[in-house]
């Protein structure tokens, strides 16, 4: 359903994603990983249209979706949750859920309706009056997907959602997200916490400068060495 | 020389790193590693002082320095070069090595150690009135490292020095570093080349989600299958 | 008369950028919103007024007086200012039009709204061939000029002034170098005033003073400040010479009520088309701020 | 909140009407002057607010829609006969126009430069109302001929008046109400808060911005309209000062910036002060007043960021959530 080609974004003469191309069918969650400044979160502000890419071409549903704003491919049903959160944070949890809602209902009965639903499928009730600033970090981050899921999207972009969580909080929000993956939304994670993504995706696409250098199975791309040796250094293979 | 009791410490309302206890001597090569966002660069940020620790103590040449300044430590000489070079892009070279030696305490020899690193350093010299942000990634990131040693660091934290570099840069940057220990500077090295970093080091800690999860000789870490499951999560 | 009339901008512009290298240096070092401006070279202009009313001394001398009292307000404006720096944004622009409402006030309270000027210390103009020049105008415009020059060299120079260019590229970067970056800020925010209660003590012999007319030279060195490239100082004494340029061929062509709409017209037109500013090539204290939001 | 509510509503129109009947009861011109001020306050800060308080768009030239609608419904009338009933609203429309053409230019623009673009644009209105004498009069003014009227819009009676901004006000809360509960509002509070984020979930930036700048400028435009034939006189300096946005913007921040009650609390509070300490100063303390607002605004910045609603509300519900959480 979503489908990259030859994406490719130059920031001055820096190339940081380069000539990626993938198809992510519907239904599935696949992650992206790849070691630090490899482009990732680079590549999902081009599929979200914050940033415009250099050349190439992104398609949603057969539709292409490159260059629109933000607000516009929001709209066809793609969401995202941010690295580095970015709550509203003066305004409720609850109001900041409705933020989302608002997008396919303009009614206020009608987006409230699906507030309450995404605030009881992520189990925020007891958190909607507080406001967002007084929020933990991984609360802020479950308002964030819960933000997102508001949107009714199709497929969602998750960018290290576990990040900075301890281990019951992680358990907890991977459980999440095979619960809202189950309800048919197509799911793209990126993560560093490992052990999370083998569990967690069904595929692996992993980015190394910018270039995508594998992609499949996440017990092949561990034993790729393109992997290895962007993970740990050249020469980690040849000794072993 | 450098003793880390119980840090925790973290941005905002988020706590990164927990409970760290680490402990660097003099004259030897220290590696911390770990996977992304597991808080490498928060610790050594609150090493530094540029993030204040929450709790727990940091002391340096038996000195309790929790509560200094950064611009205090870099005086006692704990010296940090940062990830991503961080040079003053709209200065020149030169102003660059010059501001390494801002601190009053290293002023006087600052003509000694600006001999000191274009020597080490000859390309800086050739370019020293060009501005720093016209240099490519491996003449930055010479260039951070000079700046450093101008401050005559006792401590020297070095992190991610090998990031976004060409394999046969990363080999340079590891033989300086090798030069640096040499000159009796005592460095801990943050990396996520394992590999070289472990090679390197006298001792090493691994950080997982802001814990110290192992530490050893940089030997038996590199034997430890633990350490490859933390990368890779087989 | 083309002539007579670029010779007498640049003269102008000699005085204005004084005022706008203070308010770049702020901004391009501390990133201090500061829309009060206008209103701490008033009161150089006040002052210096005062102190020629109460014993006579030459607005040349008052700097005696000037540079302390500007640098004690700017010490106490600096702490109201201080926890807001990097992070609230928004409340710099409340917090500095609170305080130009209360210079404005107090001046007003304590002066009246009468034009005060000094205009009686010399009597005659010069003459070099048919350009006439007023001896006060030529005066402010070489003070303006040696000032602006020697603070260059100490930017440039100096291991302070470095360190004020450090921590306008890179504020984490300078702790690391061991610079203490509050002083700076402090130091550069009390040098910011002390350039603006100098260019009130000249532009005093020139023009008059009235409580608002912090209004006007507050929009005039915010216009030479984003004209110049946000926080580059060079740039913003270039621009200042083109606003006296625009301030009197337009003044002198369209009237004098209408030289300010000219420059005015020229600011909205620069923040749309080229916010990073006509002189952002020549690289100074030139920090990459973003004018435009992406959307 | 799931619906209108009712009571509050009643609540509401009850307490218009007991204003409505408290303004005939007031004999004297004098405090009707001293109502109509506040309320004439209330209005133009509730107005302003949509724009600096919800969308966060810091305008400190909004004296610029105020002097246009005032001298467009002026001119209309003294020069073409155009009744100031139809010239209001058309005076809202021009504020309107130019709040458009403000709005694609510089709404892009990022904080600082927006602010100094709105301040730029004042002074550049001020100085053309001063050098077109023809039309406006110059720095004479104008003066609306003193003919009570329904159709010149002038009245004899201050109550009328009072009656007027009295509605005037109602109409604004009514729509900064009706917008702080609806989907513009919830999307005016994303932007102010992450125009990023706000974006990602669908909220186009420009079209909620540019629609909180144009009611916000029609109502400006309008208020200041019915200030011209309120005064009788308008001259450059008295409807396009800067000092006046800068005066109605720190009653927004005083009372509460984003809150509906916010501004109209503000002006509630330092309205009153302000015109006795103008009324018993005078002369030598003509600046007092002003200063005031500074000092105020100041501290409130530094102390409660949010103004007295916004702060007063957080108090509230921390205390009802504890409550709660003792019950538990």
């Amino acid at each position: 359903m979503l489908r990259l080609q030859n994406v490719t974004k130059e920031f001055g003469g820096l190339r940081a994603v380069d000539h990626v191309s993938f198809t992510i069918p519907k239904g599935s969650i696949t992650g992206l990983i790849g070691p630090n400044g490899s482009g990732k979160t680079t590549l999902f502000n081009l599929i979200s249209g914050i940033y415009k890419l250099t050349s190439g071409e992104i398609s949603l549903d057969g539709q292409v979706i490159s260059n629109k704003p933000a607000f516009r491919i929001a709209a066809m049903g793609l969401a995202r949750t941010f690295q580095v959160v970015k709550p509203f944070n003066n305004i409720s949890v609850y109001e900041n859920v409705l933020v989302g809602a608002y997008i396919h209902h303009h009614n206020k009965s009608l987006a409230e309706a699906k507030v309450s639903e995404v605030i009881k499928l992520l189990d925020l009730g007891k958190y909607s009056g507080y406001q967002m600033k007084s929020l933990p970090l991984a609360m802020k981050k479950k308002v964030e997907i819960a933000r997102a899921l508001a949107t009714d999207p199709k497929i969602l972009l998750l960018d290290e959602v576990m990040g900075g969580l301890n281990p019951q909080e992680t358990d907890f929000l991977l459980k999440e997200i095979r619960k809202i993956n189950a309800t048919g939304i197509t799911i793209i994670v990126i993560e560093h916490k490992m052990k999370c993504i083998m569990s967690l995706a069904e595929r692996i696409l992993v980015l190394d400068s910018g270039v995508l250098i594998a992609d499949g199975l996440p017990r092949e791309v561990c034993g790729n060495v393109g992997v290895i040796k962007a993970y740990l250094g050249d020469d980690f293979c040849v000794e072993d | 020389m450098l003793k880390i009791k119980q840090i925790s410490s973290g941005y905002g309302e988020s706590q990164i790193i927990f409970d760290i206890h680490m402990q660097i001597d003099q004259g030897t090569i220290v590696s911390l590693v770990g996977s992304n966002a597991a808080g490498k660069t928060t610790l050594i940020n609150t090493i530094s002082g540029l993030i204040k620790a929450w709790s727990g103590t940091v002391e340096f040449l038996g000195e309790d320095i929790t509560a200094l300044s950064p611009a205090a430590r870099v005086d006692r000489g704990l010296i940090q070069t940062p990830e991503g070079r961080r040079l003053f892009p709209d200065l020149t070279i030169k102003e660059n090595l010059l501001m390494g030696s801002y601190s009053k305490v290293v002023r006087a020899k600052r003509q000694e150690n600006l001999d000191y690193v274009y020597h080490l350093f000859p390309k800086l010299l050739e370019r020293t009135s060009q501005l720093a942000g016209s240099l490519s990634g491996g003449e930055q990131q010479m260039c951070a490292v000079a700046r450093s040693l101008m401050a005559c660091p006792k401590l020297l934290i070095l992190d991610e020095p090998s990031l976004g570099l060409a394999p046969i840069l990363i080999v340079k940057v590891f033989e300086i570093i090798e030069d640096i220990k040499k000159k009796g500077v005592t460095i801990l090295l943050v990396e996520q080349n394992v590999q070289k970093a472990l090679c390197l080091a006298d001792k090493a800690y691994v950080l997982e989600s802001g814990r110290i999860t192992l530490e050893g000789t940089g030997q038996a870490l590199l034997k430890n299958d633990q350490l490859q499951k933390a990368y890779l999560g087989i | 008369m083309l002539i007579q009339l670029l010779i007498s901008g640049i003269m102008l512009g000699g005085v204005y950028a004084l005022t706008s290298i203070g308010l770049s240096l702020i901004f391009g070092v501390s990133k201090i919103v500061n829309f009060a401006h206008g209103d701490f070279v008033v009161v150089g202009m006040y002052i210096t007024y005062s102190v020629y009313q109460a014993t006579g001394l030459s607005p040349y001398l008052s700097w005696i007086v000037v540079i302390p009292c500007s640098v004690f307000l700017g010490y106490l404006v600096f702490l109201l200012l201080k926890r807001t720096i990097g992070v609230q944004e928004v409340n710099q622009i409340f917090i500095t039009l609170g305080l130009s409402m209360v210079i404005q006030n107090v001046i007003l309270m304590v002066f009246k709204s009468d034009y005060r000027t000094i205009r009686t210390i010399f009597k005659n103009n010069i003459k070099i061939g048919d350009i006439f020049l007023t001896r006060e105008g030529l005066l402010a415009f070489l003070i303006a000029i040696v000032i602006t020059v020697v603070f260059l060299w100490f930017l440039n120079k100096t291991d302070t002034g470095r360190a004020m260019k450090a921590v306008s590229q890179d504020r984490s970067a300078a702790h690391l170098m061991g610079v203490r970056v509050g002083g700076i800020d402090l130091l550069v925010f009390c040098l910011g005033i002390v350039f603006a209660g100098i260019a009130g003590s000249l532009l005093i012999t020139m023009f008059a003073a009235y409580p608002t007319s912090g209004g006007v030279y507050n929009l005039l060195a915010w216009v030479t400040v984003v004209m110049g490239g946000l926080g580059n100082v060079v740039g913003a004494l270039f621009a200042a010479f083109l606003i006296g340029i625009i301030e009197i061929v337009s003044g002198y062509y369209l009237g004098a009520d209408m030289r300010q709409v000219v420059y005015y017209v020229f600011f909205v037109i620069i923040l749309i088309l080229r916010p990073q500013g006509l002189f952002s090539g020549i690289k100074f204290i030139n920090r990459k701020v973003k004018t435009n939001e992406a959307h | 909140m799931k619906h209108i509510n009712i009571k509050k509503l009643l609540l509401w129109i009850g307490f218009f009407i007991l204003l409505l009947i408290l303004g005939t009861k007031v004999g004297n011109n004098y405090y009707l002057d001293f109502l109509i001020t506040i309320f004439f306050m209330a209005s133009m800060a509730s107005a302003w607010n949509l724009v600096g308080g919800y969308a966060g768009l810091i305008s400190i030239g909004h004296v610029a829609f105020l002097g246009l609608g005032a001298y467009t419904s002026s001119i209309l009338f003294l020069k073409l006969g155009v009744s100031p009933l139809f010239g209001i609203f058309l005076g809202g429309g021009m504020a309107m126009l130019l709040a458009f053409l403000l709005g694609i230019l510089t709404i892009r623009l990022r904080g600082p430069f927006f602010t100094l673009s709105t301040i730029a644009i004042a002074e550049i209105l001020l100085l053309l109302a001063t050098r077109f004498v023809d039309l406006t009069g110059g720095s004479q003014g104008l003066d609306i001929p003193y003919k009570p009227s329904v159709f010149n819009f002038v009245f004899k009676s201050y109550y009328v008046y009072y009656v007027i901004y009295l509605v005037l006000l109602a109409v604004i809360i009514s729509v900064v109400t009706y917008i702080n509960h609806s989907k513009t509002g919830c999307y005016l509070k994303a932007i102010r808060e992450d125009e990023t984020a706000a974006s990602s979930l669908g909220v186009s930036i420009l079209k909620y911005k540019m629609t909180a700048l144009l009611i916000s400028a029609f109502f400006t435009g309008v208020g200041g309209s019915i200030y011209a034939q309120y005064l009788l006189f308008i001259d450059p300096h008295s409807v396009f000062s800067v000092g006046f946005s800068t005066k109605v913007a720190a009653l927004s921040i005083i009372g509460g910036l984003g809150t509906v009650l916010g501004p109209i609390v503000g002006a509630f509070l330092l309205t009153p002060i302000e015109m006795l300490l103008r009324s018993q100063l005078g002369g030598t303390y003509q600046g007092l007043y002003l200063l005031l607002y500074g000092v105020i605004m100041i501290l409130v910045i530094l102390i409660i960021p949010r103004g007295i609603v916004g702060t007063l509300t957080e108090v509230v519900k921390n205390k009802r959530k504890k409550d709660a959480d003792r019950t538990k």
